[in-house]
């Protein structure tokens, strides 16, 4: 086996150091992860990076994982970073552990000059894999598998928790916290502990063994994570919905919406039976497909339930027709809609904000619906339990745009929180009581004039309220018509039912300087990640930068007033969105009347997360841009 | 259809348990053809409302697209109607059952509505075991877009344009027998003696009902060649048992005498009480069912009646294990795990 | 029975007179039928304005229609104008043919004052609909059919050919004309033609004995309709498939869409039967739903067939999918939109133009959709056969955007046209022959730098030219990648392709005064019927005009410079849309990135057809503001 | 799944009638699981393709959405295929076949594909008698998605993850019994002895022909407990007949021995030669293999092997009476009407 492992000259203390960069690197660096899907490694390089959370550094991780089940080139890509930079950082990694030779060849390339790669050297490396100013560090974890497991499962299994330990000692992590990490994760199976700490074990000694370590980047505790804590949005949407009060459920699997989904049902399971009965307060029914699922989400919603689904891309595109329905019957519910590369099956595991128009204008005739824009985690389970309160006081769905990498990756974000008095705010549904009292009831009456009506749920009285509900226009009374004064009348109203819906909806974040900064950026959900790091970037070429991060449409009153104050006097407006038609872009200047000329877009449609690096470019090109017309023009 | 709809009451009208006469479990005035089978579908529904006194708001009504999907707007006025969309009525009532239980699910659908664009739902309502009465009314066309065929039609007729039906119709009660339906019947909108009683059974009916009710388009589907005409219907209709409904009085169960083998006893205790015409009837065979529609089929027969019927059949709910509080009624206390659980579980992602 | 005719007081000759118009009102006036559905009078309505026609005086129809279908109100109006006025008129008619009883209020109502309303007198009247000001003209149809029909069907049937025939005398038409076009009409089924002239001669000499005819509206004979022809736009939809070489159709029924799949059956049926085997040369299949039925399309359309389908709003919903995957992976077919009021159900019988933003942007992801915008029904027979030329050169979908008021009401037309030397244009289809020579072949390589690739179709060459054609992302060679370099080019080279679709697609049609006018406007499909009309009035306020019809999305360069010279010097440019939410301006904002606040929208969405009278006052209103505010501001 | 694919050809594999060997019928490197039962699949539709001699560019490859659906881009290399959306190949099959009848459809779809989103689709195209073959890769979950139950699930099973699956099953090769398809088969992807056979009868049939082919999926359902493991399928798997394929060498159509009771004469002439294993075996009794499939399930036992043929049914084309020359080899002459006609149409209008 020997033979097989690489020319050692290459995995020398010497060599590893030699071309080490000349100062440490310390917490601010990236770990790329090359490994082949359905191998099991998901779990080890979750370890790695919880890790470093335990040790108080920031972190963020991003699975880059192929619409296929197994045999695939994965990678899972952490980003240390003690000045709290979250975003994707692009460009080539501090270290790469290479363990997929599928791949290897485009994984040597991705390694900073003066990088690491960590390999698997039970296998010689080809001459043409060797590439100066990196350094090898080879470690024979297959053969080590071969020779510590019988299991092939076991085998294949190991060799993740092997490159783990390793890591942990050429980073100089806490091999303690490290092994403290192993026991939690396995609480319950308690048989899988010792193994697994064995295996780390091995991968820590033969590093220590073999390599000076620590190497020249490296690890150390911070107290810099707070109460932060480190999970998926889609985590995030499902407990959300489960504080939320959602009771009805109806979906259909797909990529990446389908966690949100699981992460409701498991929490239900565990939060959600009634104690005396042992019976369920809540219904999750998998139909035939997503017209059925947005169908049952109606049906409940119209029965004072609070209902839900998730879906992506081509089950937005199916939902269609029922979401002009709901929009026209002003039904609530909550529709998920996980953000993934279109269009049609597009690029399944890939991440894009694309879907802004095809939910803001869903369905044939005159519609708007009413969307929320989070962030992070967090904000997930913030909106996705405030949305049911939305869609009950509007009578109407509401969209939550999440993404791929919000929904799937890993985010270091708030804890969740929640406040106990707070009381669901089921909006105007009217009882038998406040029935009684009532002197004329009309389902579509605008008695506050606020353009939001009273309903009535069924059962409810014996006598009063019961109406027919249709998607054909209908007058006050929701009695059918053709007439076009009643259309015209509930057209209307509908208008501005969603004008002020603003009302209801969260305001955007805007952070400016004392002074208007030169440039303003507008951004929404995962774009919002890389803003810090870019608005660093920007301070260091002399530009300052006001930013307003939009959290909902229809938009609030305040986003106007940020785009005319920042496209006068030189100063420059940016919509940055992950997609390639400047969607965001679009729905502004049509909804606020803005001239598109005053917003420059900057967008990034490749399916990966967008990066500090790719703002600042784009901005900076943008301005010289700018700055030739005025010569020219 | 008539447009003056007398406000006389006759002072007497005959009251239900309830105390509602007839005109209780009305609806709006129809504005279907003068002569549609789905206005007497309509009064079925109505009378066997009225004469099971069903409190009315205590019904939901839901139904598709098409001339049968309007008809839910013509009975039970105080009763909360939902007129969706084109074939996907069985996903509503789904949500709407899920939601809230405890109220009676009477939906009505056309065979376009669930033999072709509904098919997909309608097939997996079936198998959801929704405890609800599905109520197709079949006319062989789409009346609403004025006379296509549907999917329902036989092989070789012409529609009214002079449409051939080109290829094999698709019988929902076969399909429903065969995909799982615990209450599968045939009817005809024009023979309220029998519908009226199968109507009931299906209400009292716990678990997933079917009735596929032939309800002549006079408009589009009545001319000679037509096998949905009222002619055609009463020439060829046959059944293999009459049954009659007994309702149950009291709330004890124990008077369902179950014993005697041709009554069926219902959930609610009510008695479905079978008297056979044919030999091989049997209520509990829903592949004998089949058989005999076939056979019926093929001997230029339209075989009605109950096909068949699984008393104790569990529904969605039993199966989910859902509280029996209705989900819609669970107040915040039993719904929202609080700020404590909330932090354990934040710790889970540390 | 003669104890229920009104009293003749207001049936008699004098009182007809009395109150007639001073000055006849010759060929330019509005009658107006109120009957029934289900009674047979849309034949009858029909023959009226076609005798119209053949006197050579322009004339329009439309038919206003429930959403039912026996037993509810419809309105029938014919516009007469020797001045080519077709658009709607609006407002009040100068004659009404009151057949329903149900809607006889409200019908009286809408008699101008000075005006003629033909009713039943075989019922009295009620006080309460004796009007002062109007003209009655009772006629005891019901009563005369009684007496000459025994048949029921023919009691109800003849009634409408009797005020036919009555109307032949009051307004002066050339009655054997009339005659001849009951031949016309019953040729082949002869038998019916005697009783419908019979019946026409009831009600003619009834008129003729009973009233001063002519009455003080009248027509008189012209030569003004030349080689125009009267007829629906479906039917030129349909017809223009046939002659554009459609073989393949899967279709679900819709109003007001159906009667295009219809016509094309009927057509097909005489046209395109082989002469030699008698078998068809087309498959029509009537599927299960919309769903299906543009998947018919895409397959079709993937093998090489001319394909398309036709539907209305909730159809357009249902197939969103598709269209997404049709852009994406390139496949031509034609998609008939025959647009209806949304949304949802809404109003379908009535028109509207609300689905340009659902069709334009249809589908998840980044997509934009060919559109075409006919404006009559002999465009529609033109569009509707070059749009399968489009398709197929561009590898797209096209989609006909037409309306109900286009599609399902007679229009006054210029004759279909069609040049038997032009070939169809079947774009970059590789023969086996062309494969041989072929280097390389990739699907998705773009040769010749337009955007547009080659394709092949299934069956062609044994070894080449063959690849799997998919929704997800693809490189050149049509493989399956996840890279981000293959997936943002592929979507830039669609961009590219949209682009230059506009070489592929008709120009819009733009009329300029000599100087630059004050007025801009802009419109499409049937808006731009009144504009004839609207431009004239305009024209009497001191207001000159230049116009633009847009014909096709994505837009011609030639439409932002329009733009730019009608928004300067105290110019404004309208953009005239049948929709509530002003979409063709979003359309044109988002796509050109014009300021909106150089558009002001015109929106007419209550479902009935815009008229000259809506135009003008829109525009003189913001006119009025426009001075307002700059007073103000 | 492996990576690396041998370039080496023997220079002496065996070529088939046309001269082509295994090779030319293969696709791109499967990227599915190792082990996957579709891989299984695969290979057998390559080797029935070879064996038969079809020419590779004369087969369309049809399917939806899914790792089955994947697979049609693992053989056939030289063949178009059509990757098309979840649920709704049917319906592109039908247009693709609609336009070109001269190719051979072969469609491969999944029970997530069929069953589900697709049921309405799998329905309407059997009714529609399309001449295609339509293979399900039945494994009773959603690979693709990571394992979640099908509606083939059996009830009572659980999927790897703990679901339990709580409704009946729908069973494909019923309900295409049901709805009148004209070939109809279930198979097992490990048993290439049976499956070859059939999908060559199923490419000779004209018409419908429907395959459900259990078809494992490693991953996510080869669990103990699954009834679509390997090892489950093994031990209860059975057949109703031996059907071998006896491919017609010439043109001739008289050499078709249909004396012999055992044997179907195919449409091509080739024969399907049946070996009964079980009395009530009936290869032109449709009611009679439903009732022999549930019979066999109640027991315990999956039923394969061919269940109904109807050896002269026909196709959509035959029913609509479409020209025999493909529609999408039309000239323009034989389509546009041209000015002439044009003009009386016109006139109609005056
Ligand atoms: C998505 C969609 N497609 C088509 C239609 C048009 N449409 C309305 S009713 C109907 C068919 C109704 O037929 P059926 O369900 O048999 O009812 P019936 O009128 O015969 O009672 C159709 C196709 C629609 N409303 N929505
Ligand atoms: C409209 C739509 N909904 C959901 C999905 C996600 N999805 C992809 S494959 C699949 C299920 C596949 O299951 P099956 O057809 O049984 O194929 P298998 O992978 O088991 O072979 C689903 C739900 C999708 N692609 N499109
Ligand atoms: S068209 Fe037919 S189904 Fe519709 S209302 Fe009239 S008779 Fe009834
Ligand atoms: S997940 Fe299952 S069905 Fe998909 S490739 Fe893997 S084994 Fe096959
Ligand atoms: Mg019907
Ligand atoms: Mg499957």
């Amino acid at each position: 086996m020997s033979k097989n492992t690489v020319n050692s000259d290459f995995s020398t203390r010497e060599k590893s150091q030699g071309k080490a960069q000349e100062k440490p690197l310390i917490n601010e660096f990236v770990v790329r992860f090359a490994n082949t899907n359905g191998t099991g490694s998901a779990s080890a390089n979750n370890m790695f990076a919880k890790a470093i959370l335990r040790m108080g550094i920031p972190v963020s991780a991003k699975n880059i994982f192929p619409s296929n089940i197994q045999g695939m080139p994965t990678w899972y890509e952490v980003r240390i970073s003690e000045k709290n930079y979250l975003g994707r950082r692009g460009g080539k990694s501090e270290m790469i552990v290479a363990m997929n030779a599928q791949s290897i060849d485009d994984d040597i390339n991705s390694v900073k000059s003066g990088g690491y790669l960590l390999y698997d050297s039970s296998r010689a490396l080809l001459d043409s894999q060797i590439r100066t100013g990196i350094n090898y560090l080879g470690i024979p974890i297959s053969n080590i598998c071969l020779k510590e497991y019988s299991d092939p499962r076991q085998r294949q299994l190991f060799k993740n928790v092997i490159y783990v330990g390793a890591l942990a000692a050429l980073l100089s992590m806490d091999f303690t916290l490290l092994k403290g990490l192993v026991r939690d994760q396995f609480k319950g199976k308690e048989k899988l502990v010792t193994p697994n700490i064995y295996a780390l074990e091995l991968g820590y000694q033969y590093a220590n063994e073999h390599f000076i370590c620590p190497l020249a980047i490296k690890v150390e505790s911070r107290d810099l994570v707070n109460n932060r804590i480190l999970v998926d949005g889609n985590t995030g949407t499902g407990l959300g919905a489960v504080f939320g009060g959602a009771t009805v459920v109806g979906w259909y699997p797909i990529t990446p919406s389908t966690s949100v989904i699981e992460k409701f049902a498991s929490y239900c399971n565990r939060l959600r039976i009634d104690p005396a009965s042992g019976k369920k307060n809540y219904a999750i029914v998998q139909v035939e497909d997503e017209l059925a699922a947005i169908g049952v989400a109606i049906g409940a919603g119209w029965n004072g339930a609070r209902a839900f689904t998730a879906t992506s891309g081509p089950g937005v595109s199916l939902m269609t027709e029922f979401l002009g329905l709901a929009y026209f019957t002003e039904i609530p519910f909550v529709l998920v809609n996980v953000q993934r590369s279109g269009p049609s099956t597009g690029m399944p595991t890939r991440t894009q904000q694309s879907d802004i128009l095809a939910c803001a204008y869903a369905s044939h005739g005159d519609t708007k619906q009413v969307l929320l824009f989070p962030d992070s985690p967090s904000e997930c389970f913030e909106l996705g339990s405030q949305a049911f309160d939305i869609a009950d006081q509007l009578q109407t769905p509401v969209i939550i745009m999440s993404d791929l990498d919000l929904g799937m990756n890993d985010h270091l974000t708030k804890e969740f929180t929640w406040q106990d008095d707070k009381a669901y705010q089921k909006g105007k549904v009217l009882s038998a009581e406040q029935l009684d009292e009532v002197e004329v009831f009309g389902r579509y009456l605008d008695v506050d004039d606020d353009g939001i009506c009273y309903r009535t749920l069924p059962g409810t009285h014996p006598d009063k309220g019961a109406y027919f509900n249709r998607g054909t226009s209908r007058n006050h009374f929701a009695g059918y018509t053709e007439k076009s004064a009643d259309y015209v009348d509930n057209m209307d109203r509908l208008t501005k039912k969603f004008i002020n819906a603003i009302n209801f909806l969260p305001e955007p974040e805007i952070k400016q300087q004392k002074v208007t900064a030169q440039l303003g950026l507008i951004f929404f959900g995962t774009t919002s990640h890389p803003i810090a790091e870019a608005v660093e970037q920007l301070k260091e070429q002399g530009l300052m930068v006001d930013s307003l991060r939009i959290k909902a449409f229809p938009f609030h009153q305040n986003i106007e007033p940020f785009i005319e104050e920042h496209s006068v006097n030189n100063r420059q407006v940016f919509v940055i969105e992950q997609n390639r038609d400047a969607q965001m872009k679009s729905l502004l200047v049509n909804e606020l009347q803005i001239d598109p000329n005053k917003l420059a877009s900057i967008l990034n449609f490749d399916g990966l997360p967008v990066t500090s690096h790719f703002i600042v470019q784009a901005v900076l090109a943008q301005l010289s841009a700018n700055q030739e017309n005025k010569k020219t023009g | 259809m008539s447009f003056i709809k007398s406000k006389f009451q006759h002072p007497r009208l005959p009251v239900n348990d309830l105390g509602l006469t007839y005109r209780d479990y009305e609806g709006a005035l129809s504005t279907l053809c003068a002569g549609c089978g789905h206005d007497s579908l309509t009064s079925a529904i109505i009378q066997a409302c009225h004469e099971l006194s069903i409190q009315p708001h205590k019904i939901a009504k839901i139904s598709g697209i098409g001339c049968s999907s309007k008809a839910p707007n013509y009975f039970l006025n105080k009763a909360h109607g939902f007129n969706s969309v084109h074939g996907r009525m069985p996903s509503v009532a789904t949500g709407a059952n899920l939601a809230n239980q405890d109220l009676l699910y009477l939906a009505m659908s056309g065979d376009g509505d669930s033999a072709s664009i509904g098919f997909g739902q309608f097939a997996h309502v079936v198998r959801r075991q929704l405890n609800m009465v599905y109520m197709v009314a079949n006319n062989g066309v789409y009346g609403l877009t004025k006379g296509q065929l549907a999917a329902t039609a036989d092989k070789g007729v012409k529609n009214k344009a002079g449409d051939l039906s080109l290829f094999n119709d698709i019988d929902l009660c076969v399909m429903a027998l065969q995909l799982g339906a615990s209450f599968v019947a045939r009817s005809f909108s024009g023979d309220k003696q029998q519908l009226v009683p199968l109507i009931k059974a299906a209400m009292s009916h716990k678990g997933f009902a079917f009735i596929d009710i032939i309800s002549p388009c006079v408009t589009f589907n009545n001319h000679a060649g037509s096998t949905r005409s009222y002619d055609y219907v009463h020439d060829h209709i046959t059944t293999g048992a009459v049954a009659d409904f007994v309702p149950v009085k009291t709330e004890i169960t124990s008077s369902c005498h179950s014993g005697d083998s041709e009554d069926i006893c219902l959930h609610d205790g009510s008695i479905m009480r079978i008297q056979k015409l044919n030999e091989e009837y049997d209520s509990t065979n829903a592949s004998q069912a089949i058989i005999d529609i076939e056979r019926n089929k093929k001997a230029g027969k339209i075989l009605t009646g109950l096909f068949y019927l699984e008393p104790t059949a569990s529904d969605f709910h039993e199966v989910n294990n859902t509280n029996s509080t209705p989900l819609n009624k669970l107040s915040q206390d039993a719904l929202c795990p609080g700020n404590r659980v909330l932090s354990g579980i934040n710790d889970s992602f540390r």
